[in-house]
């Protein structure tokens, strides 16, 4: 008979999670090296969405290198355009009107609940359960159409520029936030209740994929990987930018670092997130949504570094400038990128079923990875 | 009786109109193929049927609304599926045993075959009503593990190979509680033949008049069941998020159609065996001495009792799966040995006290 | 800690740091040859407890490549950039992923881009390119006439 | 594990498993709470947002003029080189040489629709229209003429 499945004599095999598997959530590539169930080792080979992005806005304006960025983590474009904006600010000095900080961390913290509920619906099928994967949806699409009424899309905005917001908020912004907020806290306690306090979503998650805290620190991991492992790693609260400075709100602290504590982490923190929208909703000051800017924009000199809280993570915008009007060098410190070096030290030593379960509280969006 | 175009009916007078115009033995053979005709064809319509309603079900709980494009309301979605599935290539993998690997959905549909031989569609309406019926289903449930495992092995994947194993491992442990839970009813009736135990439900189902074991062995049951028929949250063998497809990564078209096909005639038998065991089968809702109304439950067909309470433990499974998250293998083992074999164990002891007592009705 | 202590804490470490001027942060030349000591120090010194590498990547100047890594401490919440130049021809780094196991990845993300070879790096292979790439790709001189497209 | 705690995870475990199941119950019980939209269906009831940004058009008045002085803003802003914009040499009546537009091309397959030629466009002339529905066989008709022909124009615009 011909010969069935390679393997050494101790029945040690590797099998190729990806690049098309249901599991890894886009085109990432885990070689995995198995004994029986149980996970010896995880490579990630990256690179399959790989559109060196860096390369790219190195012959793009200050303008137009922010619509880039929304395609890297997609889930976060806004938060990423965000950053770029605030690091181009930062070189231009220039002074951001207060209404448009405003409706930049409003648009953030949507953008971060939507993130969240994707995460959710998307980690609940990874364990087997399909059904939350509906409901999440069925909250990301009103956030989504509220997104698209103010900045004409639903996924790659394109809103945030440099002095501001592309555009005012649309009439309606204000009351259409309300009342999805006002209803969206029920649907955290059915969230609790159809998958949180499901005892065999529990046992899948409780003691697995465990991260100490030097490894999370020594990874370099940060969001609320890094918080579930007890680093106390949030940018909005460590360097806060626009106006996260004046909104109350708790940084969400676990420490058992095993994937049901970053679960409750992005859990907890999307409540949070609906504190501060709801904080800001109503104090929305009058003034400019954007600030004057020149309309070729020129950063001086020298290097410029800008840290946002995304829905993964601490992304970083470095800039390199030359003083001219595309950057000479950009770099963009992706938090999937850092949380996903961890994933081999999470994994080891559990069964493929915790991998997939470890894998889905990392969070994973795979252009954020590769860029 | 009040039934003229029963079941039971029907039967009787092909028998006779066979043997009448053929001959003993002639008659015979033609009755066997018009069975396993009939069996193919009810294979079929079930399937398609309970596809669909998996469909539907899965929908309005995920606030879809389901197929509603091929015929009316979608009816015909699963008949166009069929059909796309009957056209497709059906791939033998290069480094696979092809032998193996084509045998294997037929043995697995040979299986839930056989299990249809003892089950009473009707009153008066089986196949053969054989004395050791229960006992012949649980041991013709253990053959399908085989053709899984079959095709996992010969599917030369690794991803295939892994499903097997644990579908494996899985079906052999499950098999035990199952067997217990049916060994308590089987405690209750005192014999082995289908026929027997539902007529023993004649003045109430075995659910209410067992006493609290009845229900633990109806959950307990339920549950291995559910395992058994590999169906989520124990879809180890399958788990798509974790190994793609599991045990049929790589089969296609037609053959993939057959394994799909005998996961929904699984769950049906294992749920008109439920149905027979707690629900009593085909026989309507009788309660005690009330001959008032126990005449008027008479009038509902006794197929229509039958495929009623079969559908309703379908739907609950399906409500199972698409509710809860996937255990994991070793907790799902553990599922099996420290929780489910000791609580059925202690409840086989139970039940054989109130036995011996005769405290059931 | 400032800016300023943080310089003048700096200073002892090691003779041959350069400051440069402007930017939010501290900038620190050091010798490349000198570089994994001084990273070692800063790590493990209690007062700078430099505990967290959150940027390792590099700048290609034309002329000479410069090594950027951006440390900070989560304990004393103070920031340090590090740059080392490194000639063109041959880029040759100790690596430091054993001082931050996160730069493990992030030095082979420089390798495949820049050329920098990493000395004692467990793994240096490529991450991301195919394993027969040629090039550098984000080094200024880098075409790549079918993919890359001059608008 | 004493018995008594035995016991006790089996039922909070049944418990919870039940809320799980309260909770789908409920949806498959209230079927108005379906959200599916059926697309294609729906067009003459679907109302796209009103800064939906679908594709780039040049705003035409009933005179077939528009605001295009042909000055490449636009173009310039462009991050993808969507847009090409040709320009000619217009006489005016009082003899002097005037840049105007001749074609406005627009590159819709290399359109991130990123809004930023209209937020450049010195006087209006080019706006985002809320067509999603782009599909072709060709991509060669992605590629689009945005001034209508015969068009010019307006007077009074610099």
């Amino acid at each position: 008979m011909h010969q069935v499945l390679s393997s050494t004599p101790e029945g040690i095999f590797t099998i190729n999670v990806g690049p098309q598997h249901p599991a890894t959530h886009g085109v990432l590539h885990l070689v995995i090296t198995l004994n029986g169930e149980t996970i010896l080792k995880i490579e990630p080979h990256l690179g399959y969405i790989h559109r060196s992005i860096e390369k790219m806005c190195e012959s793009l304006t200050y303008r137009q290198f922010i619509y880039v960025t929304s395609r890297m983590d997609y889930l976060s474009a806004h938060i990423n355009n965000h950053a770029c904006a605030l690091c181009v600010e930062k070189g231009l000095q220039v002074e951001v009107p207060m209404r448009a900080q405003y409706i930049r961390v409003i648009m953030d913290e949507l953008t971060r609940l939507a993130s969240h509920e994707l995460w959710w619906g998307a980690m609940a099928m990874d364990v087997g359960a399909f059904t939350p994967f509906f409901y999440a949806f069925r909250e990301r699409e009103t956030i989504n159409e509220i997104m698209e009424e103010t900045c004409g899309a639903r996924l790659t905005m394109n809103y945030m520029v440099p002095g501001g917001v592309m555009a005012d908020i649309h009439p309606q912004f204000q009351q259409k936030v309300k009342q999805f907020i006002a209803g969206y806290k029920n649907k955290i306690a059915e969230y609790n209740e159809l998958v949180t306090g499901n005892v065999i979503f529990q046992n899948r998650m409780k003691g697995v994929g465990y991260l100490s805290t030097e490894d999370a620190i020594s990874y370099g991991c940060s969001g609320p990987v890094a918080r579930a492992s007890g680093v106390a790693c949030d940018v909005r609260k460590r360097y806060p930018y626009d106006v996260y400075a004046q909104v109350q709100f708790d940084e969400i602290i676990e420490t058992t670092g095993d994937s049901f504590a970053r679960y409750l982490v992005r859990i907890r923190e999307m409540e949070q997130s609906v504190r501060i929208i709801e904080q800001l909703i109503d104090n929305i000051p009058e003034g400019d949504y954007q600030a004057k800017t020149k309309a070729v924009l020129k950063l001086p000199k020298g290097e410029f570094y800008q840290r946002v809280e995304t829905a993964r993570g601490e992304l970083g915008v470095y800039i390199v400038s030359e003083g001219g009007t595309t950057p000479y060098r950009i770099k963009f410190r992706s938090p999937g990128f850092s949380n996903l070096s961890a994933l081999n030290e999470m994994a080891k030593g559990g069964k493929i079923g915790d991998l997939v379960a470890t894998m889905g509280t990392l969070d994973l969006v795979i252009p954020d990875i590769d860029r | 009786m009040l039934n003229t175009i029963s079941f039971e009916a029907i039967k009787t007078a092909v028998q006779q109109w066979l043997n009448m115009h053929w001959g003993p033995h002639l008659a015979f053979i033609a009755e066997c193929i018009l069975i396993g005709l009939l069996v193919i064809v009810f294979f079929a319509v079930l399937g398609l049927l309970l596809v669909f309603m998996e469909r539907k079900v899965s929908a309005v709980m995920q606030i879809r609304l389901g197929p509603n494009r091929v015929g009316p309301k979608g009816w015909l979605q699963t008949s166009a599926d069929t059909l796309k599935l009957m056209l497709k290539e059906g791939l033998t993998p290069d480094g696979a045993d092809k032998f193996l690997f084509n045998l294997a959905p037929f043995l697995i549909m040979i299986a839930a075959m056989l299990i249809m031989v003892p089950i009473a569609f009707a009153r008066n309406f089986q196949i053969w009503d054989i004395n050791i019926g229960v006992l012949y289903i649980s041991s013709i449930a253990s053959i399908s593990v085989i053709a899984i495992l079959m095709a996992g092995w010969s599917s030369n994947n690794k991803y295939a190979l892994l499903g097997a194993m644990r579908s494996g491992a899985q079906i052999i442990s499950y098999e035990l509680s199952a067997g217990v839970a049916v060994i308590t009813m089987v405690m209750l009736t005192q014999s082995l033949s289908i026929q027997d135990i539902i007529l023993s439900q004649q003045n109430g189902w075995w659910i209410f008049k067992g006493h609290i074991p009845a229900i633990i062995a109806f959950i307990i049951f339920m549950i291995a069941a559910t395992a058994e028929t590999n169906r989520a949250p124990f879809d180890l063998a399958e788990a798509e998020s974790e190994l793609t497809a599991g045990f049929h990564t790589e089969y296609s078209g037609m053959k993939f159609a057959l394994f799909f096909l005998a996961e929904y005639i699984n769950v049906f038998i294992v749920c008109a065996v439920a149905a027979i065991l707690f629900f009593g089968g085909w026989m309507p809702f009788h309660i005690g001495n009330w001959e008032g109304f126990n005449h008027i439950m008479d009038y509902i067909p006794s197929s229509i009792w039958f495929l009623g309470k079969t559908f309703c433990l379908i739907f609950l499974i399906m409500w199972f799966r698409w509710t809860f998250p996937r255990l994991r293998i070793d907790q799902l083992l553990n599922l099996e040995w420290k929780y489910l074999l000791p609580i059925s164990l202690a409840n086989l002891l139970l039940m054989t006290i109130i036995v011996v007592l005769k405290w059931y009705l | 800690m400032d800016n300023e202590a943080l310089k003048a804490s700096l200073l002892p470490l090691n003779a041959n740091l350069t400051f440069e001027e402007g930017g939010e942060w501290v900038n620190v030349f050091v010798p490349y040859n000198e570089l994994k000591p001084l990273l070692k120090t800063l790590q493990g010194e209690p007062d700078l407890y430099f505990n967290y590498l959150f940027c390792l990547t590099c700048v290609d100047w034309k002329t000479h490549l410069t090594m950027v890594y951006h440390l900070t401490s989560l304990k004393w919440q103070h920031n340090l950039v590090v740059k080392a130049v490194l000639n063109r021809e041959n880029p040759q780094i100790e690596t430091v992923c054993d001082i931050w196991k996160t730069a493990e990845f992030l030095e082979r993300e420089v390798y495949e881009l820049f050329g920098v070879e990493f000395l004692h790096h467990p793994d240096l292979r490529r991450l991301i390119l195919t394993d027969d790439f040629k090039g550098w790709p984000l080094r200024k001189d880098f075409e790549d006439p079918v993919n890359m497209i001059k608008l | 594990m004493s018995i008594q705690q035995y016991i006790k995870n089996v039922f909070n475990a049944v418990k919870t498993l039940l809320k799980g199941m309260r909770v789908t119950g409920y949806y498959f019980f209230h079927p108005k709470e379906i959200i599916t939209q059926q697309y294609p269906d729906n067009r003459a009831t679907l109302k796209l947002a009103d800064r939906f940004k679908g594709e780039v058009v040049m705003l035409h008045d009933e005179n077939n003029e528009h605001a295009c002085t042909g000055c490449t803003a636009c173009e310039l802003a462009c991050p993808n080189g969507t847009i090409k914009i040709i320009t000619q040499f217009d006489i005016t009546p009082d003899g002097k040489k005037k840049k105007a537009l001749n074609t406005f091309v627009y590159h819709l397959e290399l359109c991130t629709m990123c809004n930023l030629c209209v937020e450049a466009c010195p006087t209006g002339a080019i706006t985002m229209a809320q067509n999603f529905e782009h599909s072709v066989y060709d991509r060669k008709q992605l590629t689009k003429i945005l001034n209508k022909p015969g068009s010019k124009i307006r007077a009074g615009v610099e």
